[in-house]
């Protein structure tokens, strides 16, 4: 049987890759969307592997409500992407500086 | 009310004080309703009616009643009570006939004087309410009141010499004469406060009978290594208060200045009443006084400085009213002399009969100057009693008095101020007290015939155009100035007698109400040695021959056109300019006191508090400290979405670290 | 035995498929890779009992999410070379600090509190128990508050994604109805005095 | 908590929420500018009215809290809706309601722009004012002490002069910085004390002596902000100047008073023994403020400057009687306080009426005034006199009982003797007079300098009628001042009690006087 240790050493994996991505693609809004979606899969697994060993099933109602935020994120994350582009005809987050103080 | 002597009636004696201050409000608030005429009448009827009343209260006060008693209470706090009543015994009755006189024969005088001047309603409003606050002074029963009288002349002072507020010479004598008095003023409030720290109050009576008490407990006060016994300092810092009231050196500079105010208010405020508060305040509180040699001894010196200082000052000034108010100073210097060396009946009695020469030198001059068209400077008068006999023949009397001349008033008591001064031994202090004494009666009659002279007599110099003008006084401005001439002339007599100094046969009039220690008392020493007859020639006519003396030189140089005085200024030029720049104190005090200041607010204000503490700390140090940190912390917001994710991570990162050491 | 073979195929295989999400060149390549390490993160999930989430997690994520992405892709003119500038530059923060929170994050999964000997092992539930009516019972009981917000959270979504992609063309012409209906005579008519 | 309430009515709560809900029934209800006037005269005479009772109806025989009122407020947090007068507190609620009058009338006219909003702002004021005074719970006056900030910026930053952004700003950046570090130890004393927010409890408790010492500070620079004392003084000149002539009175008479007022009502009751220890800081900064400002003072080219300072140096004399811990002092400094906001008040109405006249407050552009407005120089003779603190004015009773408190206060404080305290205190007799005199001397005496000047009418039955009472006041408790008096003397010397006796162990106070003596004295002393 596979302890619990091993889905959270996988959690733990994917969750790093997550991170170095966000710090490799960091001028790709898409990519970064996508590592996002990495790392919130990270926390899915943990949270259904929680919800296993401890047989309790709050983790997985968890995990519906992290895909809800995460699907919504990503549909208005997209759609800010889209109008951007129409914009400046660039989705470079370098370009994405108005916010800057 | 609680009486101690039911004697004088309490409505009298409260009626004293309420009519000149009823008066006084109603001319002050209706003036322009009552007009002229009326103010006059209703504020002259009010004093004289005081006046009355107080020769009644003298006379009952001479059979020996007295009064003593409060009418209500003005502060209550803890143990500080401050009631407000009256205390009437033989110094006060004294003093309240001679303010309340003078101030009747100055309000006749004023209609005569002031007529035509726009601001006539106000100024009979102020002298009512001075001629108030002078009684409520001499009245009251505890330092409070008086100090309440004290102030209230000092601002009516200040109202009188600012009266013509267009001219900015006479503003600048009103401020500097408050601000003067506001110093002496600090010492009189410490010196009170003072009091009521050692004796737990301010009343006369009690703290009076409470002095062998505080006597026996040896009080005293440390200054760094310097110690002082509190009744010095208590003493000291009253006087401090008289030497700014009654103009004594070096506070002295506010009286010569104060004569741009009309004059009759030089000659009411500025001569017979308001200046001798100090001396009255110091022989009220004899009691005290007595039991500080030091502060005897202090007041000694000033005294005799004061008279000695103002008198060669007054050699050579050309303006007729300082003239006058330098000799004012010069005999105030006298009084206190008199107070120095325990002599206070002395004092009082100068005070008395100072009051009716100076008051009528003043009315006097003010007459002269009415008749010359307000031209005060001496060089442009002369052989002036050709048109203004009554004013020469009153002047001369009050000049004769002045310079200490039997048989008038003058004579009497400062005759009896330089034999005590004589008799009392303090050392060098009473030495030298006698010799600057001695000194000033003949300054005393050479600038007071000097002035005489070149006023009535000499060569005529009035400038043509105001010679048609040239007139005898109306009678309002006259009949004052023969009360005056006659109480000049006969109160040294009467006051002998009446008063009864130093003593002769028993106790003086004063009695209780002015206490010396016995070997003190320098009357007791006169009138040992008048019993013994070992006065001796010398004591007793020294000063008449130096006055005799200084008239006789004021004689030769000025009585006909002489070059001797301009002989003289030309061989002592810097003597000469020093006593005309009156000893250069005003120039003096500007330097040490008056720029030094201004130049200090001006710093604390430019530098201290806008340079310093706006500029450098709070917008130098705390807005530019926010500003530079804002500055900072904006650049670490770059805009860029993947540096807050960086952030996020490391924050993450940080947290988990910490979760891990942590636990 | 089985179970552990998937398990470590499933899980490698992820890793694997994150790692190339991260590394590819080509965002498409990317998303590809993406759906793959779904696909065996679902895989997983089934290995968890967990069928419903497992399933929720294809149709969602691949079905929609993931075809989201590659239209967007599609649809803009992705200058990959200058996506690609600096690629490496963060490389050495980044992985250190990734590589700091792995350590971190997996020491504390064996750390020994989450060991077989304390949490057990997964044991599995029988066939009569269905996981989708157990999430079902405890979404809209327990949790009914919630899953509303997670309702109202998509619409808000929804709109805003509307919102922010609609563009009206100017050069259309297209009838704007309430203001024909809200015409007055005033508006159309005016009299000429000729 | 048996509530102390001889009149049975809320009248507290009535008194600080008329002028709101007159304000309310202003915005709401007045259609033009003249029935704003009058409706807030009526609001203000109302609640006047209102709070004459307080006076009638007080007991001085007690030190107790009167008119109490008591209703939980946020529960959770035992914060109360407590309030309640004592001698202390009563007088200035009444000065608040009697000034407010007096600023509603003075704007009458020279108020031509948004004049509905001008009144409705001083209504609101004067109930966060009276707030102020009548709370007896740390977060209600807390509350009604920050609320009052902002009808006050409004005040200068709408109707104020050309600089009054700069002055708005700092009068709030100051008072609010200073504020916040009260709101810490309002926290502080909640949690040590047992989570309660009463003032009575935190009287009660005794806090140990590193507690009241923060305390302490925290208050003093609160308080100091407002009061204002050397050195965060200098955003009273410029909200002075700057500010219209009603919202100088209200800055003068009242707000300035509530810093005094502060250190009355929390530092010397609550922290007893920090306030010993703060004594000899307290009379350096008093000291300086009545020596270095009235040298300031003296050099001022601008009349409301000059007040300004001047306002300053007599709060100067207001710490330092109440750190002086006698009977006399303190009541001193209290009445002190109740007549400089008549006379500060009068002076700044003096100038406003100038100002209306001239739109200058240039001391230079006048000169003269005397020959066209006789009136008008004989009322501000008066309160320039006052201001010298001559005897029969209001201030002579106060500073003269400041100086006896101080030359006969307890020397254990200091570390040397009061009395050179006094001694330099009484300084300012002669520096007030300086300063004051010299500005009257510049502005009504002379002859006349300009045509403007020549131009200017006498005052209006209107002025007069404003200054009248103000007049009245300053003479009556000059002359009689023992009904005031009478009302202070109970509180007062509980309050005495309480800032004179420790909270401390009897071990630990011989062991701070011990460290106290060892840093402090430097005997100077008499």
């Amino acid at each position: 049987m596979v302890p619990l240790s091993h889905y959270l050493l996988i959690g733990a994996a994917l969750f790093s890759i997550g991170i170095v991505g966000l710090f490799l693609n960091r001028k790709n809004v898409i990519t970064i969307l996508m590592c996002i979606e990495l790392i919130l899969l990270a926390v899915n697994i943990n949270f259904v592997a929680f919800s296993h060993f401890l047989n309790d099933l709050g983790g997985q109602i968890f995990v519906f409500f992290v895909l809800t935020i995460a699907a919504s994120e990503v549909a208005v994350g997209l759609a800010i992407l889209m109008a951007f582009y129409r914009l400046r005809r660039s989705i470079n987050v370098e370009d994405l500086n108005t916010l800057q103080g | 009310m609680v009486t101690t002597h039911a004697t004088l009636s309490s409505v009298e004696l409260l009626a004293i004080p309420l009519l000149p201050l009823l008066a006084a409000l109603v001319v002050g608030l209706g003036g322009k309703v009552l007009k002229e005429q009326l103010s006059h009448w209703i504020c002259c009827v009010g004093v004289i009616l005081s006046a009355l009343l107080s020769i009644h209260i003298f006379s009952q006060v001479a059979d020996g009643a007295s009064f003593y008693g409060n009418f209500w209470t003005w502060i209550v706090s803890g143990k500080l009570i401050i009631p407000v009543g009256m205390m009437i015994d033989q110094l006060t009755a004294v003093m309240m006939i001679t303010v309340t006189i003078v101030a009747a024969c100055v309000h006749v005088y004023t209609i005569g004087y002031m007529h035509g001047d726009p601001g006539y309603t106000r100024f009979f409003a102020y002298i009512s309410a001075f001629t108030f606050a002078m009684l409520v002074l001499i009245m009251g029963n505890n330092f409070f009141t008086l100090f309440f009288g004290w102030e209230g002349v000092g601002l009516i002072s200040y109202l009188l010499i600012g009266f013509w507020f267009k001219r900015e010479r006479a503003n600048v004598a009103a401020m500097k004469a408050f601000i003067v008095n506001r110093i002496g003023d600090f010492g009189f409030i410490i010196g009170m406060i003072a009091i009521w720290h050692y004796f737990g109050t301010l009343d006369y009576h009690e703290v009076f009978a409470a002095m062998p008490v505080f006597l026996a407990h040896h009080y005293a006060l440390n200054l760094g290594s310097w110690e002082v016994s509190a009744i010095t300092f208590i003493c000291v810092a009253l006087f401090i208060g008289a030497m700014g009231k009654s103009a004594q050196v070096p506070l002295h500079v506010w009286l010569p200045d104060s004569m741009e105010g009309p004059t009759p208010i030089s000659a009411l405020i500025h001569a017979a009443t308001m200046v001798t508060a100090g001396i009255f305040m110091v022989a009220r509180l004899s009691p005290l006084f007595e039991f500080s040699d030091t502060a005897l001894a202090f007041v000694t010196i000033t005294g005799a400085l004061t008279a000695w200082i103002c008198a060669t000052i007054g050699l050579v000034q050309n303006d007729i009213k300082r003239v006058i108010a330098y000799s004012t100073c010069s005999q105030l210097g006298y009084m206190f002399v008199a107070c120095g060396v325990s002599a206070y009946g002395a004092g009082i009695f100068h005070l008395m009969t100072h009051a009716w020469f100076k008051g009528l030198l003043f009315l006097a001059a003010g007459s002269v100057i009415h008749g010359v068209m307000a031209d005060q400077d001496i060089r442009r008068m002369g052989q002036l009693r050709k048109y203004m006999p009554i004013t020469y023949i009153t002047m001369l009397i009050g000049a004769l008095a002045l310079s200490g001349i039997p048989p008038f008033a003058g004579f009497w008591s400062k005759d009896l101020i330089i034999e005590a001064t004589s008799v009392r031994h303090m050392g060098w202090v009473s030495e030298f007290a006698y010799w600057a004494l001695l000194s000033g009666v003949f300054f005393t009659a050479f600038y007071t015939f000097r002035m005489f002279f070149l006023t009535f007599h000499n060569s005529d110099r009035v400038p043509q155009k105001t010679k048609p003008h040239l007139h005898e006084s109306p009678k309002v401005i006259t009949i004052p100035l023969m009360i005056l001439a006659a109480g000049a002339a006969l109160t040294g007599w009467w006051g002998a007698k009446v008063l009864n100094l130093p003593g002769e046969g028993g106790e003086s009039f004063f009695g209780h109400s002015i206490f010396v220690l016995p070997q003190h008392n320098p009357m007791i020493t006169l009138e040992v040695m008048e019993q013994s007859h070992t006065t001796g020639l010398w004591l007793e006519s020294g000063a008449v021959i130096f006055a005799l003396t200084g008239i006789a030189l004021a004689w030769i140089m000025y009585f006909k056109p002489s070059t001797i005085p301009a002989k003289m200024a030309k061989s002592f030029p810097a003597l000469h300019q020093f006593l005309l720049d009156k000893w250069r104190f005003d120039e003096l005090y500007w330097s040490i006191f008056v720029m030094p200041a201004r130049n200090i607010g001006t710093w604390l204000w430019q530098q201290a508090d806008l340079a310093a503490i706006d500029k450098g700390i709070i917008h130098g140090g705390i807005i530019n400290g926010i500003t530079v940190a804002a500055r900072k912390l904006r650049e670490m917001q770059t805009g860029m979405v993947y540096h807050y994710a960086y952030a996020m991570v490391i924050g993450l990162f940080g947290l988990l670290t910490w979760l891990a050491l942590g636990n | 035995m089985l179970e552990s073979i998937f398990f470590y195929l499933f899980g490698g295989l992820a890793t694997i498929g994150a790692l190339l999400v991260v590394l590819s060149r080509n965002p498409m390549h990317s998303v590809m890779w993406l759906i793959f390490c779904f696909f065996n993160a679902a895989g997983l999930f089934f290995l968890l009992d967990a069928e419903f989430i497992g399933i929720i997690t294809i149709l969602i994520y691949v079905g929609a999410v993931m075809v989201l992405f590659i239209f967007v892709i599609i649809m803009l003119e992705v200058n990959v070379a200058r996506m690609r500038e600096g690629f490496l530059h963060h490389l050495p923060l980044g992985g250190m600090i990734a590589m700091l929170v792995f350590i971190e994050m997996a020491s504390a999964g064996f750390s020994g509190v989450f060991s077989a000997e304390q949490m057990g092992t997964a044991v599995h539930l029988g066939q009569e128990v269905n996981n989708t009516a157990e999430i079902g019972k405890e979404l809209y009981t327990h949790y009914l508050l919630g899953f509303e917000l997670a309702a109202i959270i998509l619409l808000a979504a929804l709109v805003g994604s509307v919102v922010l992609t609609i563009r009206s063309r100017k050069d259309a012409k297209y009838q704007n109805i309430p203001a024909q209906i809200a015409v007055k005579k005033s508006d159309r008519l005016r009299k000429v005095r000729m | 908590m048996a509530l102390h309430n001889v009149l049975g009515m809320p009248i507290l709560s009535a008194s600080i929420f008329l002028p709101t809900i007159g304000a309310i029934a202003i915005w709401l209800l007045a259609r033009n500018d003249n029935q704003v006037r009058w409706s807030a005269l009526a609001v203000s005479i109302a609640t006047f009215l209102l709070t004459l009772p307080l006076a009638f109806s007080f007991d001085t025989s007690t030190a107790h809290m009167q008119f109490e009122e008591m209703h939980p407020w946020i529960a959770s947090f035992h914060v109360n809706y407590h309030l309640g007068v004592d001698g202390i507190s009563m007088p200035f609620i009444l000065l608040t309601s009697l000034l407010t009058i007096i600023c509603i009338v003075s704007a009458w006219k020279c108020i031509q722009k948004r004049v509905r909003e001008y009144m409705i702002a001083f209504l609101i004021l004067e109930t966060t004012l009276i707030g102020v005074f009548a709370s007896l719970d740390a977060i209600l006056f807390y509350f009604f002490w920050e609320a009052m900030l902002v009808p006050m910026f409004l005040i200068i930053g709408i109707w104020g002069g050309k600089n009054r952004v700069y002055a708005t700003l700092k009068f709030f950046l100051y008072t609010f910085a200073g504020s916040v570090l009260m709101l810490v130890a309002l926290l502080a004393m909640y949690f040590k004390a047992g989570h309660t927010f009463e003032i009575l409890d935190f009287m009660k408790y005794p806090f140990d002596f590193t507690w009241q010492i923060w305390i302490w500070i925290g208050f003093f620079v609160a308080f100091a902000v407002k009061v204002p004392m050397w050195p965060v003084h200098t955003w009273l000149p410029d909200a002075h100047t700057e500010a219209p002539t009603a919202g100088s009175v209200i800055l003068a008479g009242i707000l300035l008073k509530m810093g005094a007022y502060g250190f009355l009502r929390f530092s010397l009751p609550i922290c007893p023994d920090a306030s010993q220890y703060f004594v000899p800081l307290m009379v350096g900064l008093s000291l300086i403020a009545i020596i270095y400002i009235s040298l300031v003072a003296m050099m001022q080219q601008d009349m409301k400057r000059l007040i300004a300072y001047s306002s300053i140096a007599h709060m100067g004399f207001i710490t330092l009687g109440i750190f002086m811990f006698t009977q006399q002092a303190v009541e001193g400094a209290v009445i002190n306080m109740i007549s400089h906001g008549f006379v500060a008040g009068a002076l700044f109405l003096c100038v406003g009426v100038m100002y209306d006249r001239m739109h200058t407050r240039e001391i230079a552009a006048y000169g003269g005034i005397a020959n066209v407005m006789p009136k008008f120089a004989l009322v501000m003779m008066l309160f320039v006199m006052a201001n010298v603190a001559l005897p029969g004015a209001s201030s002579f009773i106060g500073e003269v009982m400041v100086l006896i408190g101080t030359f006969n206060a307890d020397p254990t404080y200091l570390g040397f003797s009061p009395k050179w305290i006094a001694i330099a205190a009484a300084v300012s007799v002669v520096l007030s007079a300086c300063y004051t005199l010299w500005m009257y001397k510049r502005v009504v005496f002379g002859t006349i300098t300009n045509d403007a000047v020549k131009a200017m009418p006498d005052m209006s039955m209107r002025e007069i009628g404003y200054f009248l009472p103000l007049i009245g006041l300053v003479l009556w408790m000059g002359l009689y001042p023992i009904p005031v008096l009478d009302l202070l003397h109970t509180t007062v010397s509980h309050l005495v009690a309480q800032a004179t006796s420790s909270k401390l162990p009897a071990a630990e106070i011989i062991a701070q006087v011990q460290a106290a003596v060892s840093v402090l004295h430097h005997p100077i002393g008499m």
